[in-house]
């Protein structure tokens, strides 16, 4: 098929063909084509579906406002739908699809909701309905409701493009580059501000592209694009096409899009789309204006198109809209469309302007009909007739609608700011709060001729070259095309007796509007909620001005005190890919691996995620069905030989200062002030609610340096505590801290050979025998012939063990070592899981019991609270409803029956109490089976639990189907006494 | 936003991390009869201003200092920004 | 003593690519360490660097680099300094020497960061990538140093010189840090 | 006028001619016996509770934008009743209940539509708290399934299983969890209470309280002086600023929270999904879109929108569990102030001046709470005793220590 609407002229690139298709029909088009413009060209005036009734619809803007011309575009998992035609470039085997439809989209079986549902299913209908009987809602409407929901269609597939972001800052960003943002830019960047300029249209320069204006004796085109080569000469300068300043924030911060890939078949690896933050001094918004549609009987009808996007596909992009083209005009500039057409040669069918005035254009040979209106049209598929008010009907197979412009206040409402309206412009203009630092020039601001816009455009840019010190510019307004810009304050026709179209993609008709006043839906959010005007893709961009006027009318008040609704971001929608950038699967968040990790891998460990940590689970060996197998052998080898797990990750603070013990007194509830140097304190710490918050153990190095440890989990919570309290509590104290967590690796060497272990790598002259160095000890030694290292003999697992520290770099050497060395105790790697058995076999608590919602009395700590001194939380811990007699307690729980099987997150209930909220008594927190008892145990919180030891009560587990009785017992299931620590 | 750091200058607030009231600084003595009743007060009662309020960020991702930033609740813009040290000091805190 | 037995591994193990014209390397013969005293006591380490390390003492926000450019001090904040050094275990001296002043705190930071160098004309391109501060070189020069946030990791950048940057992460996100960088490279060549 | 669909049908065929105002818009009295302040969901519930169960209906609501303008308006429509605190979720249960019955109780369709709700985990600790959720939601007879791995991949094949950061392990289903149209919501209950006599007052702002000696006697407002013996705020959201006129501190911050929408698309996801390692929920509407959201941008705020790094933390999460997500298009942001509490929970309570009540602090959960809310309101105003399912919601709880913190937090809202 040749194009069969294809004229002269344009700025398209005849010399390179693209071949692209529609609805599997192979099509052609050129460089520089739209989708839009291309469809027009091969005669294609149906292009979708509208969302309620399924109404057939055509191209009826040029721009990003479009809300009829809705496609998917690609193919597989590269669908992207709800594509505005009239944005997409035109590439070589652009494949597209229309939307909506059931069959084929010149016969939608859906259709038939327009044809015969339509008068049922108006404005707010389903909120009266569908209520009886109360089972069908879910049942039977809701899952019709939803089959027709939505437009376009998701690939259900991963997203194969590649997403960037990216950071940019400059004194100046001026968005648009029309006329007004052109000569702002050149204003600036010659004055050596930095600046950015950017345009969502892949060429600059505006209306300039579709208008035949004339700049300093130039078509207005020729200097958009002489503007734009001496733009790019200046350094200062960065120039972004294809770039929507998609949403402006606080304190000069904007989201951009940059579309870099998508006018091309494939990103090939690139990233498709970047998402700029652009940190701005000034802004100024030359965003241009969007021309409104007038509301009269099936004014929606493919073949009806804006009177400027009908100049624009003219002039831009040598398309011929229609061979017989009607206007239909409330202002003056709708007469610019018959003139362009006429100039051209072409046949204008009429021009009907709904003023009583005097012809603005004289158009020889064409029919004028001033005072007049279109009442209805005709033409399912392409309008064929308007009939105006008079009854005359005029034959056409395009109409040019103007209803006047709206200047694009969007950014300017982003922060809370309320355009206000212009009674002599008939629309909203920007308001007095606009965003900090932003200046609103041209069309944007109502300034709709160019030679207005021009003068206003340079000396804005000026008056923010002077704020940001930067000399005034030199150069001077360019003299223009300057003609008047009249407009009417008429927004629908009232005569019209079929339904006029105000929302055209939500089906929102003027009747729906007065329906929603007559119902009480009267402010203007209240409307747009009950008739979901201006809640499609569009956002309202071409119907919002003219619900308003229409809800104005109704009410009788003006359409200042009607309202407006604020527009919020995006400008135009912006994919979800790409404000997620790079954060995608596994870069969704950094991996910290620790020192031992490559040895791990080479033993086949499995790993688990611990915050951003990768952490070793356990350490499966050949033969090992069940991961409970390989969790049971390496707590028993621990207990029974030597075991030795990475510590890395628990959180390393280096505390150091003459005031280093008052500030650990004041963080921790016990006191740290006679802790000697060359030992070790179990800490506990308090939020000043008075809640268990984190613990650890702090060392003594020297006098005035500590080494505290935090809990994996807590490690940056705590360090932002400590500074908290070292700069805002107690800003006179000498004391420092920095955190070493990366700095050291660590291992747990535990179990009764754990010594004979470590003396075989720790250097000679260290002696730590259990006199020499005894439990809770600390030192700095070397290991491996002259490596520093520290030494703590501490105990998580309740064996005797050791923490060794070691500088990161040598943590995969020590490992290796460790293991090469424990050959002859047999020693086992051990991963987090043994480790929680070991814990709970000893009964310490964990993540989760301290879990921010139990107190130092809950678990049993309430004696590590100095009674002689502060600390933070300790005075609110005491509040009555945190000390009562039947507190929660955390205590050890056997299966009544042995070898039943405890879980995590069981309630307890007494024997035989009826199975309600009201007799919870508290929760199983921890659970394993402990090879050692051979049986299950757990650790949990239950009320009066230390007074209660040997009582049964009834583990309530419905989630798994798993309640069974338990016995309460104490927390310390392995050597209560603790002599194996002391060993 | 951007936060304008004393000595670092401007910085998005994003390295930043949000505590609150800067009354917070001002943790009451543990050792006087009122002391349940001043640290309920201190903990838990806010004024939650509707306009310029004085509030605690802390730059995790720079200095680690923590600030006292003076933002308008309503509008978000910021008039002042001072090291919290010093706004502690000022208030009579020592060690 | 023998030699040690173990043998270290930088975070990255000395890894090196060249994208386009541009080289991404890890850093390893930086020693870290940290110095830190309370405000008042900032002319005690002002001498103490002085007379140490022949180097001024930097403002926050800048590093000043010693005269035989083995060392590079950066202040981080009020009170705290990153001294990096390749001229051997200058740490232990330091801590060994009698005569340093005990009211200086040092923290050994060697193996808590892992240092990248970025250098070459598209160097900055790429950061505009992953870094939200304005790295301009008409505002952030030579010897300038910035501690901020990169794809979710805290990280100091440093500018060498024009095109050369030194970029500190933390060593256990090694990897992930290195990514973030090679990506954004890879995108901009 | 009763909504039915024969009366559509008759409308539809004599040009809708027929229809009337949902509600009056009635001059502000002298006197009432109730005023409730603020006309969102909460309140206007209370007001049709205070009607339909304890008859009493010379009440006014006073609005001081347009019914519905709160967070009612604002908000990401889900509901749910799947707490774990004793203090809470006998609450939440009671609202469901509500819920499933509501659209019949005031003849208006709501679109309640219960899909389900699913909160994934991602580690054997999160798994263990749900179970512990679960079993807490058992005991209210709210129903609660433990999903594995392999039930989650049953449910919602869509995430993504194979590439994931943090691996799904499972996670907890509430099937009567779901989403309703909240609009509607408001405007049920608004038409409803309208109907029983209430007069709900738009434009008319609360300046002050009119107190004497300890006592609360009315309100004064932009229309002018109202006398009452009670007198309840309900404006979450600003809570603190009406509380201020009253010489008051409440333990509340104002934060905005940040929701979006999506462009409107085919279904694609059942009902509700959580991730459980990142702050991301998302649902889809009757009319297509992806209605999700996150964490509150987390500095206090009155002003209703956020800022770009919580847009992008929220869109992270979501690409992160539904990499499929990432061609369609994010449509519209926008933000609403929450009464941030300090330990995550609501108050239905008096205050220290009689006469005055206050209702607040839902921190970004006040949707699914709305008809119990008014409904346990309602009884503490007709009464002056708090409701058994609220009784915990008290405001000096934090002197005494019983506070109730689902999270884990402690007093930093932000956080909740």
């Amino acid at each position: 098929m040749t194009q069969v609407d294809r004229i002269s002229g344009g700025l398209i690139n005849r010399k390179e063909t693209m071949n692209f298709s529609f609805n599997g029909k192979s099509l052609q088009g050129y460089k520089g084509d739209t989708l839009a413009s291309a469809l027009l060209a091969n005669g294609i005036r149906l292009v979708g579906r509208s969302f309620k009734y399924h109404r057939p619809r055509g191209i009826f803007t040029s721009g990003s406002e479009e809300p009829n011309a809705l496609v998917e575009l690609r193919k597989g998992a590269f669908k992207e739908p709800n594509t505005r035609a009239t944005v997409i470039e035109l590439f070589n085997r652009l494949d597209a699809v229309s939307q909506n439809h059931k069959g084929p989209l010149n016969f939608d079986l859906m259709a038939a909701t327009d044809l015969f549902l339509s008068p049922f299913v108006g404005a707010g209908f389903y909120y009266k309905t569908f209520m009886w009987p109360a089972a069908f809602w879910e049942k039977l409407y809701e899952p019709i409701i939803r089959k027709s929901a939505g437009l376009g269609s998701l690939a259900k597939l991963e997203d194969p493009d590649c997403y960037d972001k990216g950071f940019l800052h400059c004194d100046i960003l001026i968005v648009g580059a029309g006329p007004a943002g052109l000569l702002a830019a050149l204003a600036a960047g010659k004055s050596g501000a930095k600046v950015i300029l950017a345009d969502e249209d892949f060429l600059m320069g505006g209306r300039l592209n579709s208008e035949l204006f004339e700049i300093d004796e130039m078509l207005g085109s020729d200097w958009a694009l002489k503007a734009i080569q001496e733009l790019s000469s200046l350094k200062n300068v960065r120039i972004m096409n294809r770039t929507t300043i998609y949403g402006s924030y606080d304190h000069g911060i904007f989201g951009a899009l940059e579309r870099c890939t998508d006018h091309l078949e494939s990103s090939e690896g690139r990233p498709r789309q970047i998402l700029w933050k652009i940190y701005s001094k000034k802004s100024i918004l030359a965003a241009g204006a969007i021309e409104r549609p007038i509301a009269f009987g099936n004014n929606d009808r493919p073949g009806i198109m804006t009177a400027s996007s009908v100049r624009s596909y003219v002039n831009r992009w040598g398309v011929l809209p229609g061979r017989q083209t009607a206007i239909f005009t409330n202002n003056d500039d709708g007469w610019a469309t018959a003139k362009v057409l006429a100039d051209r040669g072409l046949e204008v069918a009429a021009v009907i302007d709904s003023r009583n005035c005097e012809p603005v254009e004289n158009i020889p040979g064409t029919l004028v009909i001033m005072g007049s209106k279109i009442v209805n049209t005709t033409g399912r598929k392409r309008i064929k007739r308007i009939i105006l008010s008079n009854g005359q009907s005029i034959t056409c197979d395009c109409l040019a609608v103007s209803g006047g412009w709206s200047p694009n206040v969007h950014l300017t409402c982003h922060q809370g700011g309320r355009p206000k309206w212009d009674s002599t412009l008939n629309a909203f203009t920007p308001g007095e709060n606009l965003p900090k630092n932003m200046v609103v020039s041209g069309s944007a601001n109502g300034s709709f001729n160019l030679q207005a816009a021009l003068r206003e455009s340079l000396k804005v840019a000026n008056i923010v070259l002077t704020d940001l010190d930067f000399k005034k510019s030199k150069i001077v307004v360019p003299s223009s095309s300057d003609d008047s810009y009249e407009s009417s304050a008429f927004w629908y026709v009232k005569e019209s007796k079929k339904r006029g179209w105000v929302d055209f993609q939500n089906d929102v008709t003027v009747k729906d509007i007065k329906q929603s006043f007559a119902e009480g839906f009267r402010s203007v959010e209240h409307m747009k909620r009950y008739t979901t005007m201006g809640m499609a893709t569009d956002q309202g961009k071409t119907s919002n001005i003219l619900g308003l006027a229409i809800m104005a009318e109704c009410t009788g008040k003006t359409i200042q005190d009607t309202g407006t609704t604020i527009f919020r971001p995006p400008y135009t929608p912006i994919p979800l890919g790409a404000l997620a950038g790079r954060s995608r699967g596994k870069d969704f968040r950094p991996y910290r691996l620790t020192p031992s990790h490559k040895w791990s891998e080479e033993q086949g460990a499995v790993f688990v995620e611990v915050g951003n940590w990768l952490r070793a689970q356990w350490f499966p060996k050949k033969g090992e069905k069940t991961w409970r197998e390989t969790v049971d052998r390496e707590v028993v080898s621990t207990r029974n030989s030597v075991g030795v797990c990475d510590v890395t990750t628990l959180g390393k603070i280096d505390i150091q200062g003459k005031d280093s013990a008052d500030f650990l007194n004041i963080v921790y509830t016990n006191a740290f002030g006679k802790l000697p140097v060359g030992k070790v304190r179990y800490g506990l710490m308090l939020r000043e609610d008075g809640i268990a918050y984190d613990d650890g153990t702090t060392a003594r190095i020297s006098k005035n340096h500590f080494i505290m440890t935090t809990t994996t989990a807590n490690a940056v919570l705590v360090f932002r505590r400590l500074e908290f309290v070292r700069q805002c509590l107690c800003p006179d104290m000498d004391v420092h801290i920095i955190s070493t967590t990366d700095a050291w690796a660590q291992f747990a060497v535990a179990g009764p050979n754990s010594r004979r272990l470590l003396e075989k790598v720790i250097d000679n002259e260290y002696d730590i025998s259990n006199e020499k160095f005894p439990f809770m000890g600390c030192r700095e030694i070397t290991v491996c012939n002259g490596i520093q290292a520290r030494l703590f003999r501490i105990s998580f697992s309740g064996e005797l063990a050791y923490e060794l520290a070691i500088p990161t770099r040598y943590g995969d050497g020590l490992i290796r070592q460790l293991m090469e060395a424990g050959k002859e105790f047999d020693v086992t790697p051990y991963g987090t899981e043994a480790l929680g058995v070991m814990r709970i076999e000893k009964g310490h608590a964990a993540g989760n019991e301290l879990n921010g919602q139990t107190t130092a009395l809950n678990l049993g700590l309430e004696k590590m609270i100095n009674q002689n001194k502060d600390c933070i939380g300790k005075i609110l811990a005491q509040r009555p409803e945190m000390n009562k007699e039947d507190e929660m307690r955390l205590v050890g729980f056997r299966p009544k029956n042995k070898g039943d099987k405890l879980v995590a997150g069981a309630h307890f209930l007494d024997k035989g109490a009826k199975e309600i909220i009201e007799n919870d008594l508290g929760w199983m927190s921890s659970v394993c089976f402990s090879p050692i008892l051979d049986d299950y145990i757990g650790l949990g919180f239950i009320k009066n639990g230390n007074q209660r030891m040997g009582d049964i009560v009834h583990a309530y587990d419905k989630m798994r189907h798993n309640s069974l009785d338990v016995k309460i017992c104490s927390p310390h299931f392995v050597d209560p006494e603790g002599d194996r620590v002391r060993g | 936003m951007i936060i304008d750091h004393p000595i670092l200058g401007p910085r998005d607030a994003s390295e930043f991390v949000y505590l609150g009231d800067s009354s917070l600084i001002n943790r009451p003595d543990p050792s006087v009869e009122e002391a349940a009743q001043l640290f309920y007060e201190y903990q838990y009662l806010r004024a939650n201003i509707a306009g310029p309020m004085k509030e605690l960020w802390y730059h995790e991702q720079g200095d680690r200092s923590w600030l006292v930033v003076t933002r308008n609740t309503i509008t978000h813009e910021i008039t002042s920004v001072e090291l919290a040290r010093d706004v502690a000091r000022s208030m009579g805190r020592t060690k | 003593m023998g030699k040690n037995l173990l043998s270290p591994i930088s975070p990255l193990n000395g890894y090196s690519k060249s994208f386009g014209n541009n080289i991404l390397e890890e850093v390893v013969d930086y020693e870290i360490f940290s110095l830190a005293t309370s405000g008042e006591k900032e002319s005690l380490i002002e001498q103490n660097i002085k007379k140490l390390f022949k180097v001024d003492l930097p403002f926050v926000g800048k590093s000043n680099v010693s005269e035989n450019k083995k060392l590079r001090v950066m202040a981080v904040s009020l009170d705290q300094w990153f001294v990096l050094s390749n001229s051997g275990d200058l740490y232990s001296k330091l801590i060994s020497n009698a005569s340093f002043p005990d009211n200086i705190y040092v923290t050994m930071q060697t193996d808590a960061w892992v240092i990248l160098r970025v250098s070459g004309t598209s160097a900055l391109k790429a950061l505009e990538r992953i870094c939200p501060v304005n790295l301009d070189p008409k505002i952030f020069q030579k010897n300038d140093m910035v501690r901020t946030m990169m794809e979710h990791l805290g990280s100091i950048v440093i500018c060498e010189e024009k095109d050369s940057y030194l970029l500190l992460s933390a060593s256990s996100s090694a990897k992930s840090f290195l990514h973030s960088v090679e990506v954004s490279l890879k995108n901009v060549i | 006028m009763g909504f039915s669909a024969f009366k559509i049908l008759k409308e539809g065929l004599t040009g809708n001619k027929g229809w009337k105002p949902h509600w009056r818009e009635p001059m502000l009295k002298k006197e009432y016996d109730v005023i409730i302040i603020g006309a969102g969901g909460h309140g206007l519930a209370t007001a049709y509770y205070l009607a339909k169960e304890h008859g009493i209906v010379n009440v006014a609501v006073l609005e001081k934008g347009w019914v519905g303008s709160g967070n009612i308006g604002r908000n990401t429509t889900i509901i749910r009743s799947n707490y774990m605190l004793p203090g809470n979720q006998p609450f939440y249960e009671k609202s469901m209940q509500l819920w499933e019955g509501l659209e019949q109780d005031f003849n208006y369709n709501a679109m309640v539509s219960q899909r389900g709700i699913l909160n994934l985990s991602h580690s054997d600790g999160q798994h263990d708290a749900y179970a512990r959720r679960g079993n807490a939601m058992h005991l209210t007879n709210s129903g609660a399934v433990l999903l594995d791995r392999a039930g989650v991949e049953r449910m919602c094949p869509l995430l993504d299983f194979d590439n994931a950061r943090f691996p799904i392990k499972g996670g907890i289903w509430q099937p009567r969890g779901g989403s309703v149209r909240h609009d509607a919501v408001a405007w049920g209950f608004a038409r409803g209470a309208d109907s029983r006599g209430v007069d709900i007052i738009q434009n008319c702002e609360v300046t002050g309280f009119q107190i004497e000696n300890g006592r609360c006697i009315g309100v004064e407002t932009t229309l002018g002086n109202v006398k009452s013996k009670k007198v309840g705020m309900c404006v979450a959201g600003s809570s603190g600023v009406l509380a201020d006129k009253a010489g008051m501190r409440l333990p509340i911050e104002s934060h905005v929270l940040q929701a979006f929408v999506s462009e409107g698309l085919k279904p694609i996801i059942p009902g509700v999904v959580t991730f459980g390692a990142g702050h991301f929920y998302v649902s889809q509407s009757d009319k297509g879109g992806l209605v999700f959201g996150g964490d509150i941008d987390g500095y206090n705020s009155y002003a209703q929108r956020g800022n770009l790094p919580v847009i992008e933390d929220v869109v992270e999460g979501g690409m992160a569990i539904m990499p499929m997500i990432g061609r369609a298009r994010l449509l519209r942001s926008w933000g609403g102030i929450m009464d941030m509490s300090m330990d995550g929970s609501p108050f239905i309570d008096k205050t220290h001046i009689d006469g005055l009540y206050f209702n607040g602090g839902w921190c970004y959960g006040g949707f699914k709470a709305t008809p119990a809310s008014g409904f346990c309101y309602a009884h503490l105003l007709a009464t002056d005793q708090s409701h058994s399912l609220s009784k915990q919601m008290r405001l000096d709880r934090f002197r005494s220590g019983s506070q109730f913190d689902e999270k884990g937090v402690g007093a930093q809202p932000n956080l909740h």
